[in-house]
């Protein structure tokens, strides 16, 4: 931020001008450092780490909540927790797994890489990623917040009616759950408009969307399913909270109110979200794998086009999850099939990737184990999900264990595995020094063991008849010796992750020791992997403004094709150092897009709005004023503050010129 | 998915009847496009009277209010005259809501005995 | 000539004199009508009052506030030269930041007095006065802090614009928005079915044609449209009071046949002979 | 590293292992053994498909096994000679497209063909039963004479059934949706209000059949059981006869007492069938006119003692309740269906009178406040340590 | 200086920055559309990713609507109540101000501020006709008997027509913040796009319109 040490000039008015900002409201934030840097912050880079810490905390809250479910069902008539309190614990830990941990991990990965991988100064609305990442924020910790005022949502994750309606379950716990995830709901919605919008246009010159990498292409199929999927979840919690508040009469049975309507709305959801949480990790290990076989992708348009099918065919699934409803022998013989054929699409990637792996060179760093880990988990929970798929034994299934054990198979052992792999991936980027190696081997093998130690006899469970959310169970059904199993596997999951919290640590402390830079920014080489895609041309971590110059496009992989050609024969030569052709993150010339109040302004009305119908209107009044307000002081203000650090002039660029008619920046966020 | 390039190729319109991106239809068009509407609509109403029911009657208005919403979307918001890309997300969109509702729908029996 | 202080206490006496003519018809048992017109007019001299202390109070905030207005108004409220001349100094205070005309303090005394008198008399005045009075100092107070933020008028209305449109162009709009659907609606509640539709489509064509005429005849003056809209304006406030008054004409209620769901009720609904449920 | 991949395949292994061997005493809920031609279609379809799902599981993680360990980079390679650069193969990609899709194609018509197979109508000579779930019990009533209406009996918690002779259940709800499962006889089918889903099982012989609500329905989900009691042509004759009598006038003085306290207390919600004033035995009972949503439809007393369990399955009725055949009463060697009289002599008693004292200290409910339209379960009436010996002695009488 | 000079640009707002030759995140892009990807910006590529995303919130309400319509234990349903012709003539005040608006497009893309200042009036003075109407239609059907909380008919029609009426309430502030804006000098003819994508959103509220007269109101 230079300041122009230049005379002031005088006001019309004849008084010299002040050197002070009037009044401080007005001042744009301009910092990035400090706290208020985070808070004010636009820059896609910082948000998407908010993301990911966040979710991390939501972790801990959901994974604690795991431990307890994990106690009570260790031993039969488990006395740790009340009925009650078991089912808030269990409604709680699925919603919080799946809206605050995994769908923002995903967002995580989304808003640090897309600009990056594209070649993009920043997403197409920086604000807007803002404002996605507080109602996220605020919208979890609402929810959250239903443990210290009273009592937590009791419903399940999927909440069926009428059991969330007032007669039946009358504490405000419900209400939590519907106003927390509306307003998670504007998060992923805002989010998903602004990436497609970035991915569709911030492209950098030359890369056509056969030339991005696939974790790109993934993260936009996702993108679109929660652009398609959100709104449905949207209209059935505005029914609930109808009925609930408003006196409605959507899920009264004795009005004539059909239950499976809400069945119906929200797995029309429910189902293209478990692939919006799988999606954005398959792009993460489709990454990792070619880095550390030294191939490249296997099949490129293949796996493009699967991820593709698969985001189509994930909207004609849903009704699988409602195969003991009653829905007639047509319809659960059509979803049948159809969740069958789902397989398909996603056995071309397991295939492709075994096929990267194949003939390469192998070298098993922590994001390769995790990535392995992925291809091998996902497939046991996917090999299960082929088994509910036959609708028959689905019967036989369905609420019990065994479907537990396969969600937890692809959430944990896809998902999950996926992400942590991309942690140890991109950490270096993102924060300027690797995890210890060794550390990560170990978490890996203990969250390996752990893992399949706590989910793999829930298969069994399952299929001794042991149904899911039940919060005790009796002596006598052969159920005790695989829970017990199961809470251990639980326990050494938890030690796992205490690994990596170590990890995190300790890997700094060294670095910063190494780097002698006390608590100051640390940095290291920008390709450490050897990487492929673009986002390994800039320095770690990458500066503000990514890009010194953003690169012109000519190839799949550019930054690997910028290092090395290719010969007849397939084989590879080196024909550029890296030094040589990675950037060096000095440019100051580059114009980004400011920091902003409005954002978390906006995202606090809303929780208030929630409180405001809960409790008492006049919540909401506030509430509505600060989203009022935030939006037109949002619309009002330019995105690029004209103040800000402009850093030097570009070298040959003139000061800008005042032209009279052109518009303000002020409105062109009319609409965004 | 287009596979546009980012240099600046002017999206020229896709041989649309003498309108393109850049010159857009006339107000005289539009005037006429929304009498073309308002006389739809009309004519559902008046359909609405007739002795017509069931299927019989279902059809045509459906039919007919499918007419004005593709006029609407493709003059009014300029989907004829625009880049593909925008008709593909919204019509990929509306396509969806259609097919799953009416999946949903039949499914709990709204369409039986109709 | 009228500043701050005195626009306060003129707009508190206005509020006086109208909140006691207000209160002197509501507060008597008998039927508005001429009588308590004249009685709030003549000080309760001829025709009839309803509550006498509560108008006599009102009443005397008018009087107090008009004469401290007046007063102060003599006085030359708030100009730094008589103030100068008033304390005795020689030179007259620095200038002060530039203000510009405010009439909060008038819609501030109003709020005001009618949370006042929405405790003696009706919640709805209470309500009112209460965002009257909310309004009042929000806007005052970022006014008037805006006035002192630079030297330059421009900047200051600028930054004050800033600050206070994203509120208030919405917040005009919902009322606007509000009170014309009110209006308008009102209308048509009180026209017979058929009348109702048929002015419902009346009032979409003159807003049409207005429109048309405004766009395409670019020769029309400013004049005729503003008083196109004040007519149109006029005419529907108009419209509006007056189906106010004459309420909504007569709306049956619906029966409705109901073969009874074929839905299994809830409480324990009688299932056939020989079992008690 | 190798290590670890084994040790991760243990337990899976010993899955396997346990799951052969079925157990069916030590498991009673197993899906693995069915016990009726509905459930047997089920796991005739399933086990096939367990099979490939077995076989695709061994290839991909043995693939993925044999990639790792084959092609590992060793310490001693030269980095910079890189592997082949195989960009992909269309023919290989199509091949591993196109064979799922038949395996899946064959997997998916023997589905179809299983899901019609198992929703035919049920046979002219079924015996139709209305399950009702609410919360957090099952009502049964059945429909003898065939006439449509659920009317000749009604009982909660067994649902008696004979042997080997279809069963067509009509299953739906009363409040929030429940689920119905026997796993030895047919696989689940949920009880939405509004809803009547048809669900046919039969059951090969005699015996019992544990099952469990499995649609989450509140507080006491985990303890909405359910038990199917398969028995012979004749003893379910006779259990039908024994269910349509209405209940006799007790006669011995503490259960005269208890009658009283019954008529008093528990008749806002309980019906007993037959049921005389105990002031004037030979009039009917009038049952007071509560403001109470719950009132009659909560389990239906007339024939409790038959039951062998109560409040949702949760409690045996028996004593015996080391056996897992609640049909005998093993202090005393008897049998019900041959003298039920003597059956009182075999109460549970220890179980029941806690549950007068405080369901929902036995069970958790949320009977809400008194009698209120949201009130859920059994509330707590504070009976007296009298009366409930009263009380005993009177549903002792109800056979 | 760098202070003062963001205070007036406030006042006389002007500067645009000579565009980076490639995308730019947000309202930087404007005037430089054609530096996107697909050579749409970025703002109607988001309005209309959003408008794809609405179809399926009215989906689900209408959805609702059919499955309920005829679900009554008491009071009476919609259908009985639907008065077609004043439905018809709001119908046609909301066609009549799509016209509107895409006339007001078309104004400010030729530059005529005058003319796009009464087509817009126009269209938020139509807008607002089509809600009094609404409120009318909803006084009268509670004044009949059928309250939101009637019966699960009357519920999913008030929920449905109500979400369309805020919709368009919420089109209509948006239009007058265009009006002021266009009124303060703020909208030159660069911005023409501004009031499209406003446009925008006002016509998929008459499309839905479109929808729900036919399917909630014309069929019975
Ligand atoms: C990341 C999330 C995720 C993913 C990716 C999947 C993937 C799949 N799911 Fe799963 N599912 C859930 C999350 C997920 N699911 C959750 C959370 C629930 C429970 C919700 C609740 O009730 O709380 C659930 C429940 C669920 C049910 C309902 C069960 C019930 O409640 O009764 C069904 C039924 O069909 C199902 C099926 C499938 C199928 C067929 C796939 C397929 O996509 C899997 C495809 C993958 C493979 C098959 C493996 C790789 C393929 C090959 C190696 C090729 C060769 C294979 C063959 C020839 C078979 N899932
Ligand atoms: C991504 C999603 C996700 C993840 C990661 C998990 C993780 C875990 N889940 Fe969860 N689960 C769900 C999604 C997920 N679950 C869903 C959707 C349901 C259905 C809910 C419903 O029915 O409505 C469910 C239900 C569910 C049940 C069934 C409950 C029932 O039906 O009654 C059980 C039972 O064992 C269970 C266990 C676990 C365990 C032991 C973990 C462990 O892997 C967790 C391990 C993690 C940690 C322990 C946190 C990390 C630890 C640290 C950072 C160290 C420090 C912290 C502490 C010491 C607390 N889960
Ligand atoms: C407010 C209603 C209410 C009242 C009053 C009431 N009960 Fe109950 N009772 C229930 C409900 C509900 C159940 C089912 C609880 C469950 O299993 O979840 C039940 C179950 C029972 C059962 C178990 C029946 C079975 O077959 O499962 C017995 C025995 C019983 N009650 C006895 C009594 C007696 C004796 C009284 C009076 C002293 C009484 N109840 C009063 C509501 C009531
Ligand atoms: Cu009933 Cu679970
Ligand atoms: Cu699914």
């Amino acid at each position: 931020m230079s300041t122009t040490d230049a005379a002031l000039p005088a006001l019309p008015s004849g008084e010299p001008p002040r050197t002070t900002r009037p009044g401080g409201v007005f001042a744009r934030p301009q910092t990035d450092t400090g706290w208020r840097s985070w808070v004010t912050t636009v820059d896609h880079k910082k948000l998407g780490i908010m993301y990911g810490t966040a979710a991390l905390f939501f972790f801990v809250i959901g994974g604690g909540e795991a431990l307890l479910i994990r106690i009570q069902l260790a031993t039969p008539n488990g006395k740790l927790l009340s009925a009650d309190l078991y089912n808030q614990v269990f409604t709680m830990h699925g919603t919080t797994m799946i809206f605050l941990v995994v769908m923002p991990i995903g967002a995580a990965f989304m808003n640090y890489l897309i600009p990056l991988q594209i070649g993009a100064r920043d997403v197409a609305f920086p604000r807007l990623n803002a404002f996605g990442f507080w109602c996220f924020l605020f919208g979890g910790v609402m929810l959250n917040s239903s443990w210290l005022l009273g009592h937590a949502p009791d419903g399940g994750w999927f909440n069926y009616a009428p059991n969330s309606g007032v007669i039946f379950s009358p504490t405000h716990g419900i209400d939590f759950w519907n106003m927390g995830l509306l307003i998670t709901g504007i998060a992923s919605l805002t989010g998903a408009i602004n990436l497609i919008v970035t991915v569709l246009n911030m492209r950098a010159p030359g890369m056509t969307m056969m030339k991005m990498p696939v974790f790109t292409w993934m993260a936009l199929v996702t993108q679109f399913l929660l652009l398609f999927a959100i709104p449905v979840l949207t209209s059935a919690q505005f029914l609930l909270m109808f009925d609930r508040l408003f006196g409605a009469n959507f899920f009264k049975t004795a009005q004539g109110g059909d239950p499976l309507l809400w069945e119906h709305l929200f797995w029309i959801f429910g189902h293209p979200e478990v692939y919006i949480m799988i999606l954005p990790a398959f792009g993460v290990v489709s990454e990792i794998i070619p880095v550390f076989a030294r191939k490249p992708l296997f099949g490129y348009p293949f796996m493009v086009f699967s991820g593709i099918a698969i985001g189509f065919m994930g909207w004609g699934v849903w009704a699988h999850h409602m195969f003991a409803s009653g829905i007639g022998p047509i319809s659960v013989a059509a979803f049948s099939m159809s969740t069958m054929f789902i397989a398909v699409p996603t056995g071309v990637k397991i295939l492709n990737w075994l096929a990267t792996m194949w003939g390469g060179k192998l070298k098993f760093s922590s994001p390769m184990l995790f990535s392995i880990g992925l291809v091998t988990m996902f497939t046991i929970g996917g090999l299960s999900g082929v088994t509910h798929a036959v609708a028959p034994a689905d019967t036989q299934q369905t609420d019990t264990y065994y479907i537990v054990a396969h969600f937890h198979y692809v959430l944990f052992g896809g998902a999950l595995f996926g992400f942590v792999g991309g942690w140890y991936f991109w950490w270096p980027k993102a924060f300027g020094y690797a995890l210890n190696d060794t550390l990560g081997k170990v978490h890996f093998w203990l969250m390996l063991i752990g893992f399949n130690l706590t989910f793999g006899p829930m298969h069994i469970l399952g299929l001794q008849g042991m149904p899911r959310r039940t919060y005790t169970y009796k002596n006598g059904y052969g159920f005790n010796f695989w829970n017990m199993v199961s809470t251990i596997g639980a326990f050494v999951i938890t030690v796992s992750f205490l690994v990596l919290a170590y990890n995190i640590l300790a890997s700094r402390r060294k670095a910063r020791k190494a780097q002698g830079v006390g608590t100051g920014r640390l940095t290291m080489a920008a390709d450490p992997w050897d990487g492929r895609s673009l986002e390994w041309m800039l320095p770690s971590p990458t500066p503000a403004h990514n890009f010194d110059e953003v690169p012109v496009v000519r190839s799949l992989d550019e930054f690997w094709h910028r290092k090395y050609g290719e010969e007849e024969d397939g084989r590879l030569v080196r024909i550029a150092a890296t030094e040589d052709v990675v950037q060096k993150g000095t440019n100051t010339d580059v114009h980004l897009p400011s920091p902003s109040y409005w954002p978390i302004v906006l995202a606090f009305g809303l929780p208030f709005i929630g409180y405001g119908l809960i409790y008492s209107l006049w919540f909401a009044v506030l509430g509505g004023i600060c989203v009022v307000g935030g939006i037109y002081g949002w619309v009002m203000e330019p995105s690029v503050d004209p103040d800000a650090g402009h850093h030097d002039p570009e070298p040959g660029a003139t000061e800008p010129e005042p032209s009279g008619e052109a518009a303000a920046d002020e409105e062109a966020a009319l609409v965004d | 998915m287009t596979d546009a390039t980012a240099t600046a190729i002017p999206h020229d319109a896709h041989g649309d009847v003498g309108v393109t991106a850049h010159h857009t239809p006339s107000d005289g068009h539009y005037v006429r496009v929304a009498l073309f509407l308002a006389v739809a609509t009309a004519l559902e109403v008046i359909l609405s009277y007739t002795a017509l029911h069931g299927i019989a009657l279902l059809v045509p208005l459906l039919v007919v209010m499918a007419i004005k919403f593709v006029i609407v979307a493709s003059h009014f918001m300029h989907l004829r005259f625009d880049d593909k890309l925008l008709s593909k997300i919204f019509y990929t969109g509306l396509l969806l809501a259609t097919g799953v509702y009416i999946a949903a729908l039949s499914s709990l029996h709204v369409f039986a005995g109709k | 000539m009228f500043k701050l202080g005195s626009k306060l206490w003129y707009g508190l006496a206005a509020f006086g004199f109208l909140a006691a003519f207000v209160y002197a018809g509501a507060s008597g048992h008998h039927a508005v009508g001429m009588e308590t017109f004249v009685g709030a007019i003549s000080l309760g001299y001829k025709g009839r009052v309803g509550d006498h202390l509560g108008y006599a109070v009102l009443v005397s905030l008018g009087f107090v506030s008009l004469f401290v207005g007046i007063v102060l108004s003599a006085l030359r409220d708030a100009d730094p030269e008589a103030a100068a001349q008033v304390v005795g100094l020689d030179t007259v205070p620095a200038v002060e930041a530039p203000r510009t005309a405010s009439f909060w303090p008038l819609v501030g005394a109003f709020s005001l007095a009618a949370l006042a008198l929405g405790l003696a008399v009706d919640k709805l005045f209470f309500v009112v006065g209460l965002v009257g009075l909310a309004i009042t100092v929000v806007e005052w107070a970022v006014r008037n802090w805006a006035d002192r933020a630079t030297g330059d008028p421009e900047v200051n209305r600028a930054i004050r614009h800033r600050l206070m449109f994203p509120v208030e162009i919405p917040g005009i709009a919902l009322v606007g928005i509000g009170l014309f659907v009110l209006l308008i609606s009102r209308v048509l509640l009180a026209l017979p079915e058929v009348g109702s539709s048929i002015v419902f489509g009346l009032v979409p064509v003159a807003v049409l044609a207005v429109g048309a005429l405004v766009a395409l005849k670019p020769k029309v003056s400013s004049t005729l449209v503003a008083v196109l809209m004040l007519v149109g304006g006029m005419a529907i406030l108009a419209g509006g009071i007056a189906a106010g008054i004459k309420g909504e004409r007569k709306i049956e209620k619906h029966v409705t046949q109901h073969q009874g769901l074929n839905v299994q009720l809830h409480p324990g609904a009688p299932q056939g002979g020989k079992v008690g449920g | 590293m190798l290590g670890g991949r084994l040790r991760r395949l243990a337990p899976l292994a010993g899955a396997v292992v346990l799951l052969a061997s079925g157990c069916a005493k030590k498991a009673p809920q197993t899906t693995l053994s069915p016990k009726g031609p509905e459930a047997r279609t089920i796991a005739n379809l399933i086990n096939p498909v367990f099979l490939v799902a077995g076989v695709v599981f061994v290839l991909v993680l043995g693939g993925a096994l044999f990639v790792a360990i084959k092609f590992r980079a060793r310490d001693d390679d030269d980095f910079d000679a890189f592997p082949a650069q195989v960009h992909g193969n269309f023919k290989l990609e199509i091949g591993w497209t196109i064979v799922p899709a038949i395996i899946l194609a064959v997997i998916g018509a023997l589905t179809v063909s299983t899901i019609f197979t198992l929703s035919k109508k049920p046979v002219a000579g079924a015996l139709h039963v209305q399950v009702t779930g609410q919360q957090w019990w099952w009502e049964y009533r059945y429909d003898l004479n065939n006439d449509g209406k659920f009317d000749e009996i009604v009982t909660a918690n067994d649902l008696v059934i004979p042997e080997g002779r279809q069963i067509a259940l009509t299953i739906t709800s009363r409040d929030v949706i429940h689920s119905w499962w026997a796993p030895a006889l047919n696989g689940k089918k949920d009880a939405v209000p509004n809803h009547r889903s048809p669900l046919t099982i039969q059951a090969d012989h005699t015996g019992e059949f544990i099952g469990q609500c499995t649609e989450y329905c509140g507080l006491s989900h985990a303890q909405m059981r359910i038990k199917v009691i398969s028995v012979s042509a004749d003893e379910f004759t006779k259990w039908a006869d024994n269910q349509q009598k209405p209940a006799a006038n007790p006669t011995e003085q503490a259960a005269v007492e208890g009658w009283k306290v019954f008529a008093g207390q528990c008749t806002s919600c309980h019906r007993v069938n037959g049921l005389k004033d105990p002031s004037a035995p030979t009039k009917d009972f009038a049952y007071p006119n509560v403001v109470n949503q719950r009132a009659g439809v909560v389990p239906n007393l007339t024939h409790l003692m038959s039951r062998t369990t109560f409040a949702g399955a949760t409690f045996d009725l028996r004593k015996s309740d080391d056996s897992a055949d609640g049909r005998y009463c093993k202090a005393l060697g008897i049998h019900w269906a041959d003298k039920p009289a003597d059956l009182t002599r075999c109460l549970n008693r220890v179980d029941l009178e806690a549950w007068l004292l405080d369901p929902p200290g036995r069970k958790p409910m949320a009977p809400g406040p008194a009698m209120s339209p949201a009130s859920r379960g059994m509330p707590n009436l504070h009976l007296t340590g009298q009366q409930i010996d009263y009380l005993i002695a009177y549903l002792s009488t109800l056979k | 200086m760098r202070r003062l000079r963001s205070l007036t640009d406030i006042a006389a707002p002007s500067t645009t920055e000579a565009g980076i030759p490639v995308a730019v995140p947000d309202g930087e892009s404007h005037g430089l559309s054609h530096a996107t990807s697909t050579g749409i910006s970025n703002e109607k590529l988001a309005m209309w990713c959003f408008l794809g995303s609405e179809c399926l919130l009215f989906g689900g309400l209408i959805s609702t609507y059919l499955l309920y319509k005829d679900k009554a234990v008491r009071g009476p349903k919609p259908h009985e109540l639907y008065a077609i012709p004043f439905t018809s003539v709001s119908s046609f005040v909301l066609l009549m101000s799509s016209l509107t608006m895409v006339l007001a497009v078309s104004a400010i893309q030729r530059g005529d501020q005058r003319a796009l200042r009464a087509w817009i009036a126009t269209t938020a003075l139509l807008g607002a006709t089509f809600i009094s109407g609404q409120v009318y239609e909803f006084s009268v059907f509670l004044k009949e008997g059928m309250g939101f909380t009637t019966n699960a008919a009357s519920s999913a029609f008030f929920t449905l027509t109500g979400f369309h009426g805020v919709h368009v309430t919420i089109g209509i502030v948006m239009l007058l913040s265009v009006l002021v804006l266009s009124l303060r000098g703020r909208l030159p003819q660069e911005r023409a796009e501004a009031v499209e994508i406003v446009g925008l959103y006002w016509h998929f509220v008459d499309v839905v319109w479109i929808l729900i007269f036919t399917v909630v109101y014309l069929i019975k």
